[in-house]
């Protein structure tokens, strides 16, 4: 067994709010101390952590860690690997990188920040294999990751049928199938329709625009998705990335998509991107207050933010199209990768400038949802890793939440006309501890419906970050004194002391053992692999444990 | 005093702080070279009605192209003003003459000030329309407009520093023929001097000028003390009986030191026959911050 | 390549020659392939070859470029000039690579033309002289074509799995090829790191040979100085390296007695399964024991 | 301070050797044990500067001293056959290297300043990345002189790249700002992508110069194997800077006989699929 | 007699992936719907031509020859690792772990 004494305990899940607690574990689980004996409890490996504060470990809902885009991203980029470099040591392995580092370097990066549990938000089935491959090659973290569905085939095709009955059937058969083929955790949804359209080379999808070759619209894709997650029962909603990403004027798609989806349950992937008003001339503004407010009336919504950092990053996407219009306007490097009947991605490094009134504004919308949005467990923090930035930033975001003097402080370094577009500089909130505990991992943890995470309740793994209380708050997120993962510590002081294997989370709902006949041999039609090469073997997957269905 | 019989009147010449540039035109002979410094420095005798003043130094002792180059010196009254006439004239007047290069002759003999650059090539280069160039060669920026006839090389900036304009002398003669003699020998022994120009035609000036006028739009009217026709009728006249011609070397500098040693020179040359006096214009010190005293520099 | 048999009506083969090479190929992937919406299969598509000589893949062809080698770079620059309408001056630029403008004219135009195109690009684009830039090249080539349609460019990957050492060299250290940890932490840089290169200037004092041939692939003097070191070879047959080198392993061949992934020249991993059992360890298993032993050997 | 420092190369070593150590800087007021015990990675072991080399410390060399950066920085002496050495001079400030020897890869690279004069060979990636200072190369060198490491999209920036001999493929590609001059010839790629500056090729140069450039003067005095054919011809003419230039390569110590200052030149704009607004500047006098 | 549907052809980059597998005591003795180079390749696999473990020509056992090549890699002082292109991505990463290892350098037929 092992113990954490006298730190403040913040744990939100069960309303502890930074009262000195003793934490006990044993077996990688956080056990009740209730009724030890003081003895045993003296004799006990402790660690002390008076002066910090104890959050569960830190999860992350939505990043690209591992697979075929992420790799292609770190070809694309080799120079941002050669100043960010960790030599061997006797308890790691090399690794390089910061913006898409290498696979064990991730591990370490999250790990190093208190994170114990990262989902990659992209993974089409086809490719599936390739990122269990990297999944199983990131130590320190629980992984798992979400099989995107938004523009496959055989979904449209089902989504096509007349009946309505026999398609939620279909579809409830064919999601599970999918989810399984490609060992996935949750459904994605990406630029429903648009990744499709755009290989047809026609312009950006609407809500209502028909996507070839079925004439299955955006709307029908992500209401029907939605009804199969849910009558699922999947512990993650749909995850979704709305059309017209990074469109000014884009917000009237999202808050259509909203309405449309309300009453199901949705979560809004990197909302700060689909939250953009128009000008009369065609310019950004924010669009996050409408958003705030439809959210604050939806309890079923919740999203997370995609922040933007200001510096270099690369953009990685499944939303291919938009990609290449970035690459267009940006004129940089480009990669782009059409995936087989299921998808695209697309590749493009860029740099957000303070003093780039686009970037400033996205900066600050991405803040203003952090800031507007009332409830804590409906929004989240990300920086939809490495789009809007990388991972490693997010001491930084938390600083920017929770210290409003600072977070003015940058209204100097920022395009002055940022101020007539935005209301970030009129807001004064400021998160508490147990707030920022919420939007990284108490309320990633349940809207992921992982109930042995993201508390530190008894039966709860034993994934524990220990901050010391500083009043940076960047300082004290960007060096944790200890991180456990299942029990061990595997960082003291910032620095890795232990390397440890995490575990692969999936579901396995009820659906098609087999395809049905149909789809089989559409199947067959479509796809350049045999349908018994297609399925994720167990292979692939270290640790595996299932998260139940509800 | 008297030299060769010349009085040099006990008096001192009044100048004033100008900004200056030394422009150094080169091209492909020294025709086209004397072509291009002599439009740059026409028509620029006096700020008061040219904005500038202006004149060919004298050959360059080195040019960055290896071709034949004249030096040319501008003053003006502001950085402004100097930055103003420099893009016009060479924009209209340098780079428009065939084969011509113009570069920053460097002001060496200013060294104590602080090192201040007007962006001529910088903006001239706007004339390229996008087609403009410019290439680094050891540390500094020459642009490269393309032309008609070839391409137009300018340097990115040039040095400026506050140099003395108005430096002057009268030479107060029997005769005009007796002035004007006396006035090419000060001009021809002038041209040894660097650093210096005779903003006016052939260096000599015969309108000098007195601050204002009695007509309101007028900034400066006809030295009335200086002129032999009106003698009998002003005041305030200072030739003395039998002076019949006047006339005036005015000289622009880049230092008081080198002001000062061309006056000496030109007023030594101008003491030959027929010169009654030799004198200098001021205000009586109100004004100019640079004071020549004849009689100082001569002895 | 699921993309290029549902939807390519314009299909180019450059520098490669799959119907020797990659057999199946036409007939899985691209030209002869029905696809979804390619129901008529060849007849639907366009076919254009760009080769030094004729090949049986050049024969099926419907435009055929024979070019003179080494000019892959210059190619692509007009094909990219043309694609963004650029003036060429035929008095100057009367032929590419040996062939006339007007061809080249035609090719870009079928690019235009075309709903979705894709390049396939082989030995004779990625070999010939200029290498990493004339691949560089093409990307700019694809990428301005995308202006006008969408289209895709595939490198033909030889060996079965040479794209899973790029990929999976690229997760671990970060870099496709090329990597040096003298340091501790990986370099990059091919030229300094890569094999030919570093056994011309005769670097390496020992070496670990797997699932290749060098005496039968690397140049005379690469191979004189790998004879001249300590070379382990791990291979399933014998070959031109295992007579002399050092330490021969045998282990079971993968894909038949040994099970594992390979990724296809599309990214797409497949797993390969064992078909029969091998007297021999597989590749993974001998190395894996091979690093415990080093590891111990290091330590101790 | 004033230093003088140097090491004379005992033997040369088989397997390469990284020496980021070998600049001014790290020699700067230490005695010598200090610089005996300065790191260096043979092949993946870690070893020290006295392992391979006899270390000297000598009163300031009057001739050195001429120079301004031996001033500002003192100067390291380097003797022997260093070309298995890696990264010599790299990041190098101030200060002045002088090798009497040829070096390996990466020498100069990342320079910011000071001096690299080289009485010898050169290896690949020559001055790489430099922003300032000045590299003078008496003998030939590799490929990349002056170019960007793979994934950036600028190589220099700033300084001169003076090379006596020959240089390899990708002289000054990417090239940013700065001067790359070779006096005699190179291979392909010459220029290769470059956004500005000049690279200048005394002897013949082979195939695709200026490619891909954006903006800069590529001068070619020997006539290359062919000029891509996405550079339009412009005219013949001597470009105005070009005595300029000339003199300036001379204060370098580069001389072309038969090319005078105010030799002509054909003129051809390109890379038309960046832009058209570079140049290749073919000199005519050579033949 | 054993029948392997979907196989996967490990030639090329193609990866054909229907191919059907005839073994016979443990043999393939037959192969439908490759190209003929697969098909050889498959045959090939199977004949037993392995070369037998052995360190500067003398035949020992495999144990022996791992131990061997473990010694020589560790006392390399600038080993290279190179190869990877026709074994599965298992075996690459364990070839990776050597080149960490041994502080050497790794690359594939794919560099240039």
């Amino acid at each position: 067994m092992l113990r954490i004494v006298n730190g403040r305990v913040h744990d939100p899940s069960h309303g502890v709010g930074g009262e000195v607690r003793d934490i006990y574990i044993q077996d990688g689980r956080i056990v009740s101390g209730e009724g030890l004996d003081p003895a045993q409890a003296r004799d006990m490996e402790t660690l002390d952590a008076a002066g910090c504060a104890v959050l569960p470990g830190g999860v992350d809902i939505h990043s690209h860690i591992a697979g075929a885009k992420v790799n292609s991203g770190r070809i694309m980029c080799p120079e941002d690997h050669y100043g960010h470099v960790r030599a061997a040591t006797d308890v790691t392995r090399p690794g390089c990188g910061l913006i898409v580092p290498s696979t064990y370097e991730t591990g370490y990066l999250y790990s190093q920040l208190g994170y114990t549990t990262v989902f990659e938000a992209a993974v089409p089935p086809i490719e599936a294999r390739h990122a269990h491959e990297e999944l199983m090659d990131i130590p320190m973290l629980d992984t798992g990751c979400f099989a995107v569905m938004g523009n496959n085939y055989l979904v449209m095709k089902v989504l096509n049928d007349p009946d309505p009955v026999r398609r939620r059937e279909r579809l409830r058969g064919l999601v599970p199938w999918l989810l399984r083929a490609s060992r996935a955790f949750a459904v994605k949804v990406v630029n429903p329709g648009g990744v499709e359209d755009w290989k047809w080379n026609a312009g950006a999808a609407d809500l209502d625009t028909p996507t070839p070759p079925f004439g299955v619209t955006p709307r029908q894709i992500v209401t029907g998705l939605a009804e199969a997650v849910d009558s699922l029962g999947l512990p993650h909603p749909m995850h979704l990335h709305c059309n017209h990403l990074g469109d000014p004027g884009n917000v009237e798609t999202t808050l259509a998509t909203m309405e449309t989806l309300s009453g199901h349950r949705t979560h809004f992937t990197h909302l700060q991107y689909h939250a953009y008003g128009r000008t009369k001339k065609g310019g950004f503004t924010s669009g996050a207050a409408r958003l705030a407010e439809y959210l604050d009336a939806h309890p079923e919504f919740t999203c997370d933010v995609g922040q933007i950092v200001f510096g270099n990053t690369l953009t990685m996407t499944s939303d291919a199209p938009m990609e290449f219009k970035l690459h267009k306007m940006r004129g940089a490097k480009w990669g782009n990768c059409d995936i087989e009947m299921e998808g695209g991605s697309g590749l493009v490094p860029v740099r957000y400038a303070p003093k780039v009134l686009v970037n400033a504004i996205q900066w600050a919308v991405g803040l203003e949802l952090l800031l507007l949005i009332k409830n804590p467990w409906q929004v989240f923090l990300t920086t939809d890793h490495p789009n809007a930035g990388p991972f490693t930033a997010y001491p930084e975001i938390i600083r920017l939440l929770m210290d409003a003097d600072y977070r003015r402080s940058w209204l100097e370094k920022l395009h002055p006309r940022v101020r007539r577009r935005t209301v970030l500089f009129d807001l004064d909130r400021e998160y508490d501890l147990d707030e920022i505990a919420v939007i990284t991992r108490a309320g990633t943890a349940r809207r992921l419906g992982l109930s042995s995470k993201g508390h530190l309740g008894a039966g709860a793994d034993a994934d524990v970050a220990v901050y010391p209380i500083l009043s940076d708050k960047a300082a004290m997120f960007s060096r944790p004194r200890f991180v456990l993962k299942q029990g061990e510590l595997v960082v003291r002081d910032g620095q890795i002391v232990a390397e440890r294997t995490g575990r692969t989370l999936c579901v396995a709902p009820e659906g098609y053992r087999q395809l049905p006949e149909d789809l089989a041999e559409t199947f067959a039609g479509c796809y350049t692999v045999k349908l018994a090469n297609y399925m994720v073997e167990d292979e692939y997957l270290r640790r595996p444990e299932v998260v139940p269905c509800g | 005093m008297r030299i060769n019989g010349v009085e040099i009147v006990d008096t001192f010449a009044e100048a004033f702080p100008m900004h200056g540039a030394r422009v150094r035109v080169t091209a492909v002979n020294d025709r086209w070279t004397r072509q291009a410094a002599l439009a740059a420095t026409g028509f620029a005798t006096s700020v008061i009605g040219c904005g500038i003043e202006a004149g060919i130094e004298g050959a360059s002792p080195e040019t960055p192209d290896g071709r034949p180059g004249l030096d040319c010196l501008f003053f003006g009254m502001s950085r402004d003003a100097l930055e103003k006439q420099l893009l016009k004239r060479i924009g209209q007047a340098i780079m428009t003459a065939p084969t011509s290069a113009c570069f920053d002759g460097g002001l060496p003999e200013c060294p104590d000030q602080e090192p201040e650059t007007l962006p001529i090539g910088g903006k001239i280069r706007y004339f390229g329309d996008g087609h403009q160039s410019s290439k680094v060669i050891d540390g500094r920026r020459y642009w490269r407009i393309p032309v008609m006839e070839g391409e137009f090389v300018i340097d990115e900036s040039f040095a400026t520093a506050k140099g003395v304009g108005g430096g002057n002398f009268m030479i107060l003669a029997q005769s005009d023929e007796a002035a004007l003699a006396a006035a090419e020998a000060a001009v021809a022994a002038i041209g040894a001097v660097r650093g210096v120009i005779l903003p006016f035609p052939g260096g000599i000036v015969r309108s000098g000028s007195q601050v204002g006028s009695r007509y309101a739009f007028l900034p400066a009217s006809t030295n009335i003390a200086f002129c032999p026709t009106i003698r009998g009728r002003v005041p305030g006249t200072v030739l003395p009986r039998g002076v019949n011609s006047v006339l005036e070397i005015v000289i622009d500098g880049l230092t008081p030191e080198v002001v000062a040693e061309a006056t000496r020179l030109g007023v030594l040359a101008a003491c030959r026959d027929g010169v009654v006096q030799i004198t200098a214009g001021n205000y009586g010190g109100k004004l100019g911050k640079h004071h020549f005293h004849l009689c100082r520099l001569l002895s | 390549m699921g993309e290029a048999r549902n939807r390519a009506d314009l299909i180019i083969y450059w520098g490669c020659n799959p119907v020797e090479t990659h057999m199946r190929h036409l007939s899985r992937y691209s030209s002869l392939a029905k696809g979804l919406y390619t129901p008529e299969g060849r007849k639907g598509r366009k076919v254009v070859a760009i080769d030094i000589r004729p090949t049986p893949t050049t024969k099926g062809a419907d435009l055929f470029l024979q070019v003179k080698p080494g000019n892959t770079f210059e190619i692509a620059s007009v094909l990219r000039a043309l694609l963004r309408g650029e003036r060429l001056e035929e008095e100057a630029v009367a032929a590419v690579a040996g062939v006339p403008l007007a061809s080249w004219r035609e090719v870009a135009e079928a690019i235009k033309a075309c709903r979705y195109g894709v390049l396939f690009f082989g030995l004779g684009v990625t070999q010939c002289r200029g290498s990493d830039i004339n691949v560089e090249q093409v990307g700019l080539l694809i990428q301005d074509a995308n202006v006008h349609t969408r289209f895709y460019g595939l490198a033909m990957r030889g060996h079965g799995n040479v794209n899973g050492s790029n990929q999976v060299m690229t997760w671990l250290t970060g870099y496709p090829m090329s990597v040096n940890f003298s340091h501790g932490f990986a370099q990059f840089n091919p030229g300094e790191f890569s094999v030919l290169p570093m056994l011309a200037r005769g670097e390496p004092d020992a070496a670990l040979i797997v699932a290749t041939d060098p005496g039968a692939h690397l140049p005379a003097d690469a191979v004189r100085h790998l004879r001249s070191i300590p070379t382990v070879a791990i291979d399933p047959h014998k070959n031109q390296t295992t007579p002399w080198a050092t330490v021969v392993i045998p282990v079971a061949p993968s894909g038949v007695a040994a099970a594992g992934t390979f990724y296809r020249m599309d990214n797409v991993p497949l797993r390969v399964r064992k078909l029969i059992e091998s007297p021999y360890p597989s590749d993974e298993e001998v190395l894996a024991a091979m690093k415990e032993r080093i590891d111990h050997a290091l330590r101790a | 301070m004033h230093t003088h420092v140097k090491l004379t190369l005992r033997t040369p070593p088989d397997l390469p050797v990284d020496a980021q150590s070998l600049i001014p800087e790290s020699f700067v007021g230490k005695d010598q044990a200090d610089i005996g015990a300065l790191p260096l990675l043979l092949g993946n072991r870690s070893v020290t500067v006295a392992d391979f080399f006899d270390v000297a410390i000598l009163p300031a060399d009057p001739g050195d001293g001429r120079t301004e950066e031996a001033r500002e920085g003192g100067t390291l002496h380097l003797c022997g056959d260093l070309s298995r050495f890696k990264h010599i001079g790299e990041q190098m400030a101030c200060g002045r290297v002088v090798v009497d020897g040829s070096v390996g890869s990466h020498a100069g690279a990342f320079m910011t300043g000071g001096a690299l004069d080289v009485n010898g060979e050169a290896g690949d990636y020559l001055g790489a990345h430099m922003s300032g200072g000045r590299i003078t190369v008496r003998g030939s060198a590799g490929h990349f002189v002056g170019a960007a490491y793979r994934g950036y999209v600028f190589g220099m920036t700033g300084g001169s790249i003076c090379i006596h001999g020959d240089a390899g493929h990708m002289v000054g590609a990417r090239l940013r700002r700065g001067l790359v001059a070779v006096g005699g010839s190179c291979g392909d790629l010459a220029a290769y992508g470059m956004r500005a500056g000049t690279v200048l090729i005394g002897g013949k140069s082979r195939v695709r110069a200026g490619a891909n450039m954006v903006r800069g003067t590529v001068i070619l005095l020997t006539p290359p194997e062919a000029i891509m054919p996405t550079f339009r011809y412009n005219c013949v003419y001597c470009p105005g800077f070009w005595p300029i230039l000339h003199a300036s390569l001379a204060g370098l110590g580069l001389d072309f006989p038969g090319v005078s200052p105010q030799a002509v030149f054909e003129s051809y704009s390109g890379d038309i699929n960046e832009g058209g607004r570079g140049e290749i500047l073919l000199c005519r006098n050579a033949n | 007699m054993q029948l392997h549907q979907d196989v996967v052809c490990t030639f090329c980059g193609c990866l054909c992936d229907d191919l059907e597998v005839e073994v016979e005591d443990n043999v393939i003795v037959g192969v439908k719907k490759a190209c003929v180079i697969g098909k050889n390749k498959l045959f090939h696999d199977s004949h037993p031509d392995a070369p037998p473990p052995s360190i500067a020509g003398r035949e020992v056992s495999i144990e022996e020859a791992i131990d061997e090549a473990a010694r020589i890699l560790a006392r390399a002082r600038y080993p290279l690792i190179y190869g990877l292109s026709s074994t599965t991505s298992e075996a690459q990463r364990e070839l990776v772990a050597i080149a960490e290892k041994t502080k050497g350098t790794i690359d594939n037929p794919s560099s240039y």
